[in-house]
């Protein structure tokens, strides 16, 4: 019993992991363009184009690091797209995102209906050409052991290798953020670019730089939906996910850590709500499927509502720079 | 004043768009002097700081340092030259704290551990060498205003600056700083370091610095050797012609009383307190000015009094009725029903909307008068027409009312703010910062019509950080510190250096 | 170069639509003809009429609610033989044209119009759901079966019911888990949710999962052969997509109606009428080919026979939902 | 610095201009996938106004659009950005679903006005909570819009699967509604003239957007409450000191988006589908964000961009019936182009165009 409960709550936390992965890697993404002084409702859209990259390139080559590769190309290029507008021609960041993200939706369709011809989605990909499950040395020898073993086969072994690439990514964007040079200019230029230009450093080249980063990210985002944990692109596969990594960084008032606690609160009840569907609750019954379904956009609201309060967003972003004022 | 300049601009030359900012400027900075800038606002100084510092690009003109030309293109170049600057705003970010804040972009490497470490023992260093004590690991948002200012100056001491601009510095200080900070611009002439100040402060030029360069309209108009010039002078080359320095009026008679502050509390969102029981009254027919350094909670008390921003504590009473809660929907509402107008400070962030056309800041808060269009509407024509008559009475121009609101210069935009709030017979005006960032033609018209008004036995409560405008209107003073009234005076009694030890919290309430 | 510019648009213009005479068409659902499950069934049907007659036959693909009925209008009006809509949303267009169109004849997949030259055909999605049932629950292990529907419709719920009915008579004790995966039409595009989804079934316990949902049951599939479990198809066969994966699948003979309705139009033998294919009709059922072969004892098969011919001889009765209503 | 352009240049050439790098852009996509642009933008052309029929289609999905885009230009000039136009119309197509299956007792002359009512008081409400938990709790309107829309098509799929679904045929739409409890069709009125109009779902809604375009100009511009709008929207500070309650604002501003959007709901469930089925808002909500960014938000130019963007979708339609290895998101692709071009980079081309008419007036 206590056994089975323990495998409940291990395949639980490994679902929560599993799909939280594209919310934290957004998330982490939107925290460079953010921090930086650029809002970016545009995540979405770079993960997508990201997704659509990886699994055309890994279509093509066989190779899922190709595919990552292209997907972290095409995303950071979609990023520089985005990072024009709202840098250099100074328009409005809201709308740049808006547009990056219509345009790919477009584009991943209209691109792959033509060169796949299979409906606006790409192959399905054999196995060598996506990022497979990794067995952790000693997971099945240790499978048996209590506990410990248990959480260590179901939990952290079998994982693919962007899975883990995220786990060792989150300490490097914190300590990148609050312990390095480009990170003091990162979180200096979107309080005061001001500040930064007088210091005698291009608010532009940062913001630009903190765009490359956002789009590698989101890269590597679309390039796990497509080719690690699905094996094809869709359209639309992100489903919302680009603006649920946004509501994250909010919840998590832009700091990495908070955030990233943030995409696996959402992770979780996304997995709860997978477990939760069809199950009849004590004193209330089957709820519908629906109003289960509606619980993690439910929690978002709630929570940016209840319990973040007025969240204090980076003071300069949304706010194009311009010397002269 | 032998040998090479430390800094020489040549030809230079500035447009933005239609607006021409520098004409052809030459400028020749001595080594180890102290040399003031001063002119209008708009008259083109801080544009030439600006392309000094590299913040700007000249269209055309060279700079030399030390007499070599050097291309500044952008801060970086300056820094590199030995030019450092401390900008009238504080070019700090509030959230960092005070290391960090001087470290940005003199990291001393890719991760910040090694150059934290350098910093914290040179800038102590400084710190002791200069008196310019402040905690490096404070958040920059907690310091007051003079410690942000000696925040900004080690920050271009530690990037090595020799030739330094100051910007409008003495703006946030009260006179015992100034003097401060004055003395330490001394030491550093006398350490063979050059200094410009740009200033619109006469005295200031003429207490502290060798020459004087004159600018008005984006042109050099004369450099002086300040020993052998007056404040007269130097304000008619400022304008153009000769200036009224001080305004006539007559003795105030005061009325009836229209205004009372009970205990006044306010703690802002971060939880200070701004505001620690501040009480006073305000008669018809007469003006009580206000002095402080900014920041003391003079902003913070004339929002409160026009409804703006919330009370923790107090009460306010107009003819004697307590009035609506201060802060709550309606409040600003029910004070304009009651005649209560409100000049606010800065007229770009509240007085106007800058993308507005003037017809349409010209009613902002009045947008509900009944003579303004038919129930739910609003006419147009009827706008057009009050905006017509209060450009006609308050000489705003041009007189388009279909321009926008940003297209108008600073003063014609405070005029226009002003007659909006005057043309409504105010029984009292809160009037805040009347005179910030306009011209002296538009100062002299401005302090008539307040002048004007009280004669015809309104009440004035005035609130501004120059003491000369304070000096020159005001009926009553009253100065703020931290948040509290450190003192009342007559005017007949206040005198400068009395003003400024109470502005500095040195001096007990008298 | 003007001038070729010109040539090319009059050109164009003049052109006008190509369709062969007498030719037919189809008009296919949203998710288009490349979903590998529905859409496609109806692809494969029309393309086998084409590769026997060689006749080319005229396609849309529905994006919208209002180019339903403008889609069958247009191909009406341009002389089509017979006008094949596929899909339940398409009823009411189909009414409306027909009515317009008294002369020419459609072929209304999944819903049914009574009119004079209108062929409705309908499936018993839930007969064929109850043999994979049955399959499902003699395959599994663990007693544990599961399925993964697309959104929690009618017609999804059709297939459910049909499937649990099945995994239920083959093994009483069954557990039959169920998960929808959105509420969005994403939802039958969103094969990384199905992923999920499944793995949350499979870490309770279930080996055999059916997917009812589109492109979602791509990621299901995938999903299972990533966890070494089985998975059974929908409406095409699927089980050439992963040989050892797939137990089998529920076929649902689209295809067919879809060849049927083409033909008959040719051959004159098309007839007005409302058309239910169920097991007795072979217009569902189950796959056994050489990829799920070994997967399928003949003891399996055997039970699996015998239940078809007791719901065709209607000694077993499985519930149709949607007429239950 | 403010290169100040002539009137018509800032409200017509500059749009045309962005809209033409839109297209041309367009055309460079087309072209990769190895279609002749020429040939696809005739095609393009032709179908969409090159017969009546398609003129009808092109109205009709102008018509959604003019509500969407409206409803974004509104919340715009308070500041907001409504991306929940979809969310919002879903929700209004239930308002009006109820008054019209539930009221169809009453006569046409009743329940239509109420069915109308009805979408907009839905959809008001489905707006107004974003726009409350914006003014009063801090969230993010942009987001909340967008959870908005989720919750709208959840708590839709249920209400249409479960509880509004036609039994006789068991697919999530609902019956017919009466004939009397319909927005007439073009065909209808025609009809009863005895004249034959094109076939096409364009019904009276359309006139219904006009006058929803005048109502939001003389709203915005006209009236004390607008003012406080546009204040709000230019200056919140500004408008505290004007005694204006910028919450309630952003409440109101919210409100009248989400009704507008919830018009839609008007031409698609009561003019043109005539009964509610799954999804009919067909990502028009989005649309308008487009339509409102190259409208310059102004009622005028909405309505233009929105016949432009009917025209896109009725001739992409055609386009994608002829051409197969086109389909039909190559509208998308163009509509994000033209969010790009006419929105982000709305000024990219102003410095050229305010140097060339500098010399142009100097020359003259």
């Amino acid at each position: 019993m206590i056994d089975d409960a323990l495998a409940q709550a291990v395949s639980l936390l490994a679902s929560t992991v599993r799909l939280a992965v594209p919310l934290v890697l957004a998330s982490l993404a939107g925290l460079f363009a953010e921090r930086s002084g650029v809002v970016d409702i545009g995540l979405e859209g770079k993960m997508l184009s990201g997704a659509f990259a990886a699994a055309s390139v890994a279509h093509l080559s066989g190779s899922p690091w190709a595919g990552l590769a292209a997907a972290i190309a095409v995303s950071i290029a979609l990023a520089m797209v985005h990072a024009y507008a709202c840098i250099t021609q100074r328009g409005n960041q809201v709308v740049a995102g808006m547009a990056i993200n219509v345009l790919a939706v477009g584009l991943t369709v209209v691109l792959a209906y033509a060169w796949f011809n299979e409906g606006g989605n790409t192959p399905a990909l054999p196995d060598p050409a996506r990022f497979k499950a990794i067995v952790l040395p000693l997971a099945r020898a240790l499978a048996d052991v209590p506990v410990l073993g248990r959480v260590y086969a179901g939990l952290v072994s079998g994982h693919n290798v962007i899975v883990y690439m995220t786990v060792a990514l989150i300490p490097v964007v914190s300590f990148a953020v609050f312990r390095t040079r480009f990170g003091l200019r990162l979180r200096a230029v979107g309080e005061n670019p001001h500040a930064v230009d007088t210091a005698g450093i291009s608010v532009a080249a940062l913001r630009y730089r903190a765009m490359v980063a956002c789009g590698t990210l989101c890269g590597i985002a679309g390039a796990y939906l497509s080719i690690a944990q699905g094996a094809a692109f869709q359209r639309e596969m992100t489903a919302g996910r680009g603006f649920l990594a946004l509501a994250a960084l909010i919840f998590g008032k832009w700091m990495p850590v908070p955030a990233v606690l943030a995409c696996l609160l959402f992770a979780f009840a996304d997995a709860v709500q997978g477990r939760l569907q069809g199950v009849s609750l004590p004193g209330i019954g089957v709820v519908p499927v629906q109003a289960i379904q509606a619980l993690p956009y439910l929690l978002t609201v709630l929570l940016l509502a209840g319990f973040v309060g007025r969240a204090v967003a980076p003071k300069a972003s949304g706010i194009p720079y311009n010397k002269e004022k | 004043m032998e040998g090479v300049p430390a800094l020489a601009l040549a030809g230079v030359d500035k447009s933005f768009g239609a607006v021409h900012a520098n004409r052809a400027i030459d400028l020749s900075v001595a080594q180890g002097s102290i040399h003031g800038i001063v002119g209008e606002n708009g008259a083109g100084k801080s544009t030439l700081m600006g392309i000094a510092y590299g913040y700007y690009r000249p269209d055309a003109g060279t700079i030399r340092v030390d007499g070599r030309v050097v291309e500044i293109s952008e801060p970086q170049d300056a820094i590199r030259a030995g030019i450092g600057m401390v900008h009238q705003h504080f070019m700090l970010v509030e959230t960092f704290t005070v290391l960090e804040n001087i470290l940005l972009g003199a990291e001393g490497g890719a991760l910040l551990a090694r150059g934290e470490a350098e910093a914290r023992a040179g800038l102590a260093r400084l710190m002791a060498e200069y008196a310019l004590e402040v905690d490096l690991d404070a958040r920059v948002a907690d310091l007051d205003v003079g410690a942000q200012q000696r925040v900004e100056i080690l920050k271009a001491l530690w990037r090595g600056a020799r030739i330094l601009i100051l910007d409008e510095p003495t703006a946030v200080l009260t006179p015992q700083e100034t003097d401060r900070l004055f003395a330490l611009l001394a030491k550093w002439r006398d350490q063979g370091r050059t200094v410009l100040l740009i200033t619109h402060k006469l005295r200031e030029i003429l207490a502290i610095t060798d020459r004087v360069t004159v600018m008005r309209r984006g042109a050099v108009v004369a450099t002086l050797e300040t020993a052998r010039t007056s404040q007269a002078e130097l304000a008619e080359l400022m304008v153009g012609r000769r200036v009224l320095l001080k305004v006539d009026k007559r003795a105030a008679v005061p009325g009836a009383e229209i205004l009372r502050a009970e205990g006044l509390r306010h703690v802002d969102a971060r939880g200070i307190e701004r505001l620690r029981g501040i009480s006073f009254a305000v008669h018809a027919g007469e003006i009580v000015g206000i002095a402080g350094v900014a920041g003391n909670g003079q902003s913070e008390l004339i929002e409160a009094l026009a409804g703006l921003k919330p009370l923790a504590g107090g009460r306010i009473l107009f003819k004697g009725a307590p009035v609506d809660p201060p802060g709550s929907a309606d409040a600003c509402r029910s004070a304009r029903a009651r005649r209560i107008a409100h000049v606010p400070e800065d007229r770009l962030r509240m007085g106007l909307v800058a993308s507005f056309a003037a017809r349409e800041s010209a009613i902002l808060g009045y947008h509900d008068d009944a003579d303004l269009g038919s129930g739910p509407f609003l006419d147009p024509d009827a706008t057009r027409t009050r905006t017509n008559r209060l450009m006609e009475a308050f000489d705003v121009r041009p007189r388009l009312p279909e321009l926008r609101s940003a297209n108008f210069s600073g003063g014609n935009q405070q005029k226009l703010v002003l007659g909006r709030e005057i043309d409504r017979d105010p029984e009292l005006l809160i009037v805040g910062q009347p005179t910030r960032g306009v011209d002296i033609g538009a100062i002299e018209f401005i302090h008539r019509r307040l002048v004007d008004l009280r004669d015809a036995g309104k009440a004035i409560l005035l609130v501004s950080c120059e003491l000369d405008e304070i000096l020159s209107l005001a009926d009553r003073i009253l100065v703020m510190f931290d948040g509290r009234i450190a003192g009342e005076l007559p005017r007949a009694a206040a005198d400068e250096r009395q003003l400024g030890l109470l502005m500095a919290g040195v001096a007990a309430a008298a | 170069m003007k001038n070729v510019a010109l040539a090319a648009l009059f050109a164009a213009c003049l052109a006008g639509p190509a369709m062969a005479q007498n030719a037919p068409a189809v008009t296919f659902d949203v998710g288009g003809k490349f979903d590998r499950s529905f859409n496609q069934a109806a692809y494969d049907g029309a393309e086998k009429f084409k590769k026997e007659t060689g006749v080319q036959y005229a396609e849309f693909e529905v994006r919208n609610a209002a180019e339903r009925e403008q889609s069958i209008r247009n191909l009406a009006r341009r002389g089509a033989s017979v006008v094949v809509a596929v899909g339940f949303n398409n009823r009411s267009a189909v009414e409306t044209v027909a009515r317009e169109f008294p002369n020419v004849k459609f072929t209304i997949i999944d819903s049914v119009v009574e009119l004079p030259n209108v062929q409705s055909v309908v499936f018993r999605e839930h007969e064929g759901s109850f043999l994979v049932g049955m399959l499902a629950a003699m395959a599994s292990k663990s007693g544990k079966v599961g399925f993964v529907g697309g959104m929690d419709i009618p017609l999804i719920r059709k297939f459910y019911k049909g499937y649990e009915e099945g995994a239920k008579f083959a093994n009483p004790k069954a557990d039959v888990l169920m998960n929808m995966t959105g509420t969005t039409p994403a939802a039958f595009n969103d094969p990384t949710r199905g992923a999920e989804l499944a793995r949350g079934q499979f870490d309770r316990g279930v080996d055999v999962v059916y997917a009812a949902a589109g492109a979602t049951g791509l990621g299901v599939y995938q999903a299972a052969k990533d966890a070494h479990k089985l998975a059974i198809g929908v409406d095409s066969n699927q089980d050439h997509l992963h040989p050892g994966t797939m137990l089998s699948s529920m076929i649902k003979r689209v295809d067919v109606a879809v060849y049927n309705a083409m033909i008959g139009a040719r051959n004159g033998t098309w007839k007005a009428g409302v058309t239910v294919l169920g097991l007795k009709e072979e217009g569902v059922g189950w796959s056994l080919d050489e990829f799920n072969r070994k997967l399928v004892t003949p003891e399996m098969e055997k039970k699996v026979n015998e239940a078809r011919a007791a719901i065709i001889a209607g000694k077993i009765k499985v519930t149709d939902v949607t007429a239950a209503r | 610095m403010k290169g100040e352009l002539p009137r018509w240049v800032d409200l017509g050439l500059l749009p045309a201009v962005n809209l033409l790098a839109a297209l041309a852009l367009s055309s460079l996509v087309v072209l990769a996938i190895g279609v002749n642009p020429l040939a696809a933008l005739a095609i393009l052309v032709r179908g969409a106004v090159g017969y009546p029929e398609a003129w009808g289609y092109t109205l009709y999905y102008a018509t959604n659009f003019v509500f969407t885009g409206l409803a974004v230009a509104v919340a715009f000039h308070a500041g907001l950005f409504n991306i929940g136009g979809e969310g919002q119309a879903y929700v209004a197509g239930l308002g009006a679903t109820l008054v019209c299956l539930g009221l169809d007792a009453l006569p046409g002359f009743l329940v239509v006005p109420l069915a109308i009512l009805a979408a907009a008081a839905f959809g008001a409400a489905w707006g107004a909570i974003p726009g409350w938990l914006q003014a009063r709790r801090g969230s993010h309107v942009v987001i909340t819009t967008i959870m908005f829309n989720f919750l709208a098509s959840a708590l839709m799929t249920y209400m249409l699967s479960n509880v509004l679904l036609d039994p006789t045929y068991g697919s999530p739409e609902t019956r017919h509604f009466a004939p009397h409890a319909t927005v007439w069709k073009l065909t209808d009125i025609a009809a009863r003239f005895g004249f034959e109009a094109p076939r096409s779902p364009l019904n009276a809604a359309t006139l219904l957007a006009l006058a929803a375009a005048a109502f939001v100009w003389v709203y915005v511009w006209r009236t004390r409450a607008g003012y406080a709008l546009r204040t709000v929207g230019a200056n919140e500070q500004a408008a505290r000191y004007a005694g204006i309650d910028p919450a309630r604002t952003i409440i109101a501003a919210m409100a009248i988006s989400g009704a507008l959007a919830g018009l839609m709901a008007v031409n698609e469930v009561m003019g043109s589908q005539q009964r509610m089925v799954l999804a009919f808002t067909g990502g028009y909500g989005f649309v308008g964000i487009a339509v409102a960014l190259m409208g310059r938000n102004h009622p005028v130019g909405v309505c233009l961009a929105a016949l432009l963007f009917g025209a896109l979708y009725q001739g992409g339609s055609d386009l994608a019936f002829e051409i197969s290895t086109i389909n039909r998101d190559l509208v998308i692709v163009i509509q994000g182009l033209v969010i790009l071009f006419c929105g982000a980079l709305e000024n990219m081309f102003r410095p050229a165009l305010a140097a060339f008419f500098a010399r142009e007036r100097a020359a003259a």
